[in-house]
């Protein structure tokens, strides 16, 4: 049986045997690259439901929108499972009320070829579930790398760096798409929304731009589990995920840590270590 | 170029007046700058102006004076930005004022006819421009009996107490004040709940026409109570505050369906409302 | 009105001479796709992606306009209006959109002045498109991929030579000294379009979608249809007709002015009161709105749909929702309604 | 005359040599007084720009303090906001690592500046712009000599002309 037949028999008995309220899912989306996020209340239902390359969307963004109606059952890429893992110890969901169906993902598509974040991909595998859907993926690629064009970026002076980003961020809208895709951004009021004080200037110019995406980052500093839903979700093509890699870089290196991946290491910016490295402070 | 809707007036802030012992509400009686724009300015109570600050920002407020009489009235309530820098405006402070804009109090339909006012807390304002409006008896003779009911949470809480003790007096006017609870305040008049005490009020319905300007709860129970004392749809008009930014049907905040409340209200009808879907 | 055929040399020409005493702008190469810039030379435009990432509406509704500036005594000054602009290789989809824009913006009575100055400004010289993308249904709402409503002047490709027709004084002007088209081309060109509009499959019955979707208010499918929506902004920001919009305030430094930017209806913020009540507070009635406004509310407004089948909703969205596939839904259960 | 033994120019008149005396003294950034925000924590920096000054030690008027309960409370955005205000530099400073008036807070925000600081590395924002410190209420004098240092390199960096906000006009 190919997997997507196996998922739609798991999820299918899941329902009809009342183990779960709701399947969390995919099923063939708009075009042909991207899968839209399908709720399966219905034994019926699941025989719409798909398992591959496009299914891009972060699925654990969804879980927030059911977290109330009891047990649900979710199926979960690597990506999908840290966020889920980072969701589980903010305490934004509860492990009983989640039924993981793990599949190993070889990776999403995105404008007609692989996902720049997934040629990076360090967990294809689900790091948390209650069952397989079928065997784990091979990982394919080697340890914690950092992309060529990031060394490349590295090399130029502050203000080549500062002339690249400000022009790729010059073109956001300012849609906040990439804040609505990502699972781990769920703040009731988003300090862009704030209006007493207002913190962020409305209007568009690159200082407020930059600073949104600084603090977006900043917010997203050990949380980010890099699966790239903002980055594929911007309109203008903005490359947030060179941000990204370098925030998750930055918090390997520092804290030798990786956000999502053990559920009993929180968030490294929720805790400390009194030899933290501090060679940056005067 | 044509003339600017986003353009304001300059006014003089000729009096503030501290509303409530929260201190939180505050009126603003405005003059303007210019002779040309008072004579332009020309609204009917139940409209509405922006208030700017410039650099701050703006905010809708209900016009809550009469047109006959010299100051523009606003009452504005602080809770955010605007309003906060607009309660730390002082005495002959320039401030900006764009409008009016919305449709009015159905005065023409009201000729002739029982006018019933039904309010509560601070959205008092236009309402008290329609009173002050229909008082003078120029205009008085044309309507019959005005049944006023204006609650607020407590004593404290109501607007423009000079006023209302003076209008309590005042034989053309039936004026009923109550409060939510009395909390060991010293008051004599009513308590309870506005929609509770229209209906032991329980004005006349045929041939009069209600006016209701409230917060979403307190329109919520008071329909119920209009109805059953025979108030039919069309003769009850409500004044609803939506988020609005410009004031000209434009941005597209206010919408109710297809309506905008700045343009297409702030005045609808109830059952123009029963048309419409329930966005506020 | 006038018709004629242009050749390549001409059309080079004709532009070089435009973009030498205005500002010409086109759809150029960006990121793997076309957007709108400043060109300064013909090289430049790029028609190979069908459409352009972002519509054409900033060119008179731009994402973020100065509306006055203050001066220290608080004010205001209204900026100059705009240089004269010509939008070169716009679709029909963006200038139809540009059309209802100009609708809803400038109204007798309450018109808004800075749209309407840029309107006044601005000069649509568009090309027909001979092909269309996945995400085209231009067709399906009755439109044509050769449409002509808000242009100025069309041009149409046919056989290695332009179809130029006038729509408006202003086109025509720009084909002063050109030789009129001849009845083969006007045939060649029947044959392109029908060819063209063969491509896209759906039809949307759109009146009976406007006449009925008053009576979905209450209908539970809006929750269903909103479930996979994450209410970001990109499918307005996008959208070549949304025009909803914020007016802010910017203090720095002493110099202090007034701006109206996009807002989205999309947004929590967008309708909540200050007083916390917000009427469309959850995503289901978000999304309600946006599809409401599209196909009734604006017919309401200015008697015109305000979706043009344009498709950048569909490409931009992160959830993989698709507008076709919503209207298609609201069809179907309208026919279950007359049942 | 002076002007002209500054700039070892021939001492005439013409419109020339003026000229080119204006575009030197423009051109000529020596006299670019940095503006820098500190944020200093209550119960340690604070207390030791205190000390400074009671201590009549003299450093550059450069800085704008702005006292907050601990270097904890120092949101990243206060940083990035003070630079989209204009700040040139920024500098914060709290308790060193243990003396924490509330044990841990400096530890937090140790963390939270690591990142910001390679962040802002990473964005192109000038190393030195933005400037994190250690002192305590004994520290006078380091407190002085630390304003020098943060003043000289900002002036050597010149004025911030990246984050600053310019409102569209």
């Amino acid at each position: 049986m190919s997997r997507t037949e196996l998922l739609r028999k798991r999820a299918n008995e899941l329902l009809s045997q009342g183990v779960v309220k709701l399947v969390l899912g995919y099923r063939a989306g708009a075009q042909d690259n991207v899968a839209q996020p399908f709720f399966a209340t219905t034994p019926d239902q699941t025989a719409e439901l798909i398992f591959d390359s496009t299914c891009s969307p972060n699925i654990a963004n969804y879980l927030l929108k059911v977290k109330n109606i009891g047990r649900v059952a979710v199926i979960a890429k690597g990506c999908d499972s840290r966020s889920i893992v980072v969701l589980l110890q903010e305490k934004q969901i509860v492990r009983e009320n989640l039924y993981i169906l793990g599949v190993g993902c070889e990776g999403v598509v995105h404008n007609g070829e692989k996902s720049v974040t997934c040629k990076a991909c360090q967990y294809p595998n689900p790091v948390i579930y209650d069952e397989m859907v079928d065997a784990p993926v091979e990982k394919t690629t080697p340890g914690p790398q950092v992309l060529k064009a990031d060394d490349d970026f590295d090399r130029l002076t502050p203000d080549q760096r500062w002339q690249v980003l400000s022009a790729d961020v010059a073109r956001c809208i300012r849609c906040y798409a990439c804040r609505q895709a990502c699972p781990n951004c769920y703040c009731p009021v988003c300090f862009v929304d704030a209006s007493t004080p207002q913190l962020l200037g409305k209007t568009h110019n690159i200082s407020d731009n930059m600073v949104f995406h600084i603090i977006r980052l900043l917010h997203m500093a050990g949380r980010c589990v890099e699966c790239g839903a903002c980055h594929r979700a911007c309109p203008m093509g903005i490359d947030l995920m060179r941000f990204n890699r370098r925030i998750t870089k930055i918090v390997r290196e520092r804290f030798d840590t990786s956000p999502g991946v053990d559920i009993n290491s929180p968030p490294a910016l929720t805790r400390f270590l009194p030899e933290d490295s501090q060679e940056f402070i005067k | 170029m044509m003339s600017n809707p986003y353009l304001p007036l300059s006014m003089r802030i000729e009096k503030v007046t501290i509303e409530n012992d929260a201190r939180d509400l505050k009126t603003f009686d405005l003059a303007f700058v210019n002779e040309s724009d008072r004579q332009q300015f020309q609204f009917i109570p139940g409209q509405f102006a922006f208030l700017s600050i410039a650099g701050t920002g703006e905010a809708p407020f209900g016009i809550a004076s009469a047109p006959h009489e010299p100051l523009v009235k606003f009452t504005v309530k602080r809770v955010g930005v605007f309003t906060t820098a607009l309660h730390e405006m002082t005495e002959g402070k320039i401030i900006g004022m764009r409008g009016p804009w919305g449709n009015s109090y159905p005065f023409e339909l009201m000729i002739g006819k029982d006018v019933v006012i039904v309010s509560g807390g601070f959205s008092f304002t236009t309402l008290r421009a329609t009173i002050a409006h229909l008082l003078p008896p120029k205009n008085r003779l044309n309507f019959g009996k005005i049944t006023a009911i204006y609650g607020a949470r407590s004593p404290g809480e109501l607007l423009y107490k000079e006023e209302l003790r003076a209008w309590e007096q005042n034989p053309d006017l039936d004026l009923i004040l109550c409060v939510d609870r009395l909390n060991g305040a010293d008051w004599p008049k009513r308590e309870g709940l506005v929609p509770n005490v229209l209906k032991s009020v329980a004005p006349k319905a045929e041939n009069a026409v209600a006016l209701v300007c409230g917060p979403p709860i307190m329109i919520k129970y008071t329909h119920p109570v209009l109805a059953e004392l025979g108030f039919s749809p069309d003769r009850v008009f409500l004044s609803l505050e939506n988020r609005m930014k410009c004031g000209i049907g434009k941005c597209g905040h206010c919408n109710i369906g297809p309506k905008y409340v700045c343009k297409d209200g702030p005045v609808f009808s109830y059952d123009q409302l029963l048309n419409l879907p329930p966005e506020y | 009105m006038k018709a004629c055929i242009v050749t390549r040399n001409e059309l080079t020409q004709l532009l070089d001479r435009l973009i030498s005493h205005v500002d010409v702008y086109a759809p150029v190469r960006e990121k793997g796709t076309a957007n709108w810039a400043k060109i300064s030379s013909v090289d430049e435009v790029y028609l190979e992606a069908v459409n352009s990432r972002e519509p054409a509406k900033g060119f008179i509704f731009p994402r973020c306009e100065l509306l006055m500036r203050f001066d220290k005594n608080g004010n205001p000054i209204v900026p100059a209006p705009i240089q004269e602009q010509i939008l070169f290789g716009i679709r029909p989809c963006d200038a139809r959109a540009l059309k209802v824009l100009e609708r809803f913006f400038v109204q007798d009575g309450k018109s808004d002045p800075y749209v309407q100055r840029r309107v006044e400004k601005t000069t649509l010289i568009g090309m027909a498109c001979n092909r269309t993308a996945p995400t085209c249904f231009c067709f399906a709402l009755g439109n044509s991929p050769h449409d002509t409503e808000g242009l100025d002047l069309l041009l149409t490709e046919v056989e290695g030579v332009f179809l130029a027709e006038a729509v408006t004084e202003k086109g025509e002007k720009l084909l002063a000294d050109l030789s009129p088209a001849d009845e083969t081309v006007l045939r060649k060109r029947a044959a392109l379009k029908s060819k063209v509009e063969s491509e896209i499959n759906e039809r949307f019955d759109v009146k009976k979608l406007q006449g009925k979707l008053p009576q979905l208010f209450k209908h539970e499918v809006w929750e269903v249809l909103s479930l996979s929506c994450v209410n970001c902004g990109a499918c307005t920001f996008l959208c070549p007709t949304c025009h909803c919009f914020d007016v802010t305030d910017e203090t720095m430094r002493g110099k202090s002015a007034r701006y109206r930017v996009w807002d989205s209806c999309q947004f929590t913020l967008y309708s909540r009161h200050a007083s916390g009540h917000n009427p469309r507070f959850d995503s289901s009635s978000r999304y309600r709105n946006r599809m409401m406004d599209k196909f009734y509310y604006t017919t309401e407004q200015v008697g015109l749909i305000s979706c043009v089948g344009c498709g950048r909703c569909i490409s931009a969205c992160p959830a993989g929702i698709d507008i076709r596939q919503t209207v298609a839904k609201l069809l179907r259960i309208i026919d279950g309604m007359g049942k | 005359m002076g002007l002209f033994f500054n700039h070892q120019l021939p001492p005439n008149w013409t419109q020339e040599s003026i000229k080119v005396i204006i575009t030197i003294q423009m051109a000529d950034n020596s006299d670019f007084q940095p503006k820098i925000v500190a944020f200093l924590c209550n119960w340690c920096s604070y207390a030791g720009a205190d000390l400074a000054g009671i201590s009549r030690i003299h450093y550059p008027p450069s800085i704008r303090v702005i006292r907050v309960p601990c270097s904890g409370r120092v949101d990243p955005f206060f940083i990035l906001q003070a630079l989209q205000q204009g700040a040139d530099g920024v500098l914060v400073s709290g308790c060193h690592p243990g003396d924490c008036h509330y044990l841990t807070g400096n530890f937090v925000a140790r963390r939270r500046f690591a990142v910001l600081n390679d962040l802002l590395a990473f964005c192109g924002i000038e190393p030195g712009r933005v400037t994190f410190a250690w002192v305590s209420a004994s520290e006078g004098e380091r407190f002085a000599q630390l304003v020098k240092e943060v003043t000289e390199k900002v002036r050597q960096l010149g004025p911030n002309k990246k984050l600053i906000k310019e409102i569209p006009q």
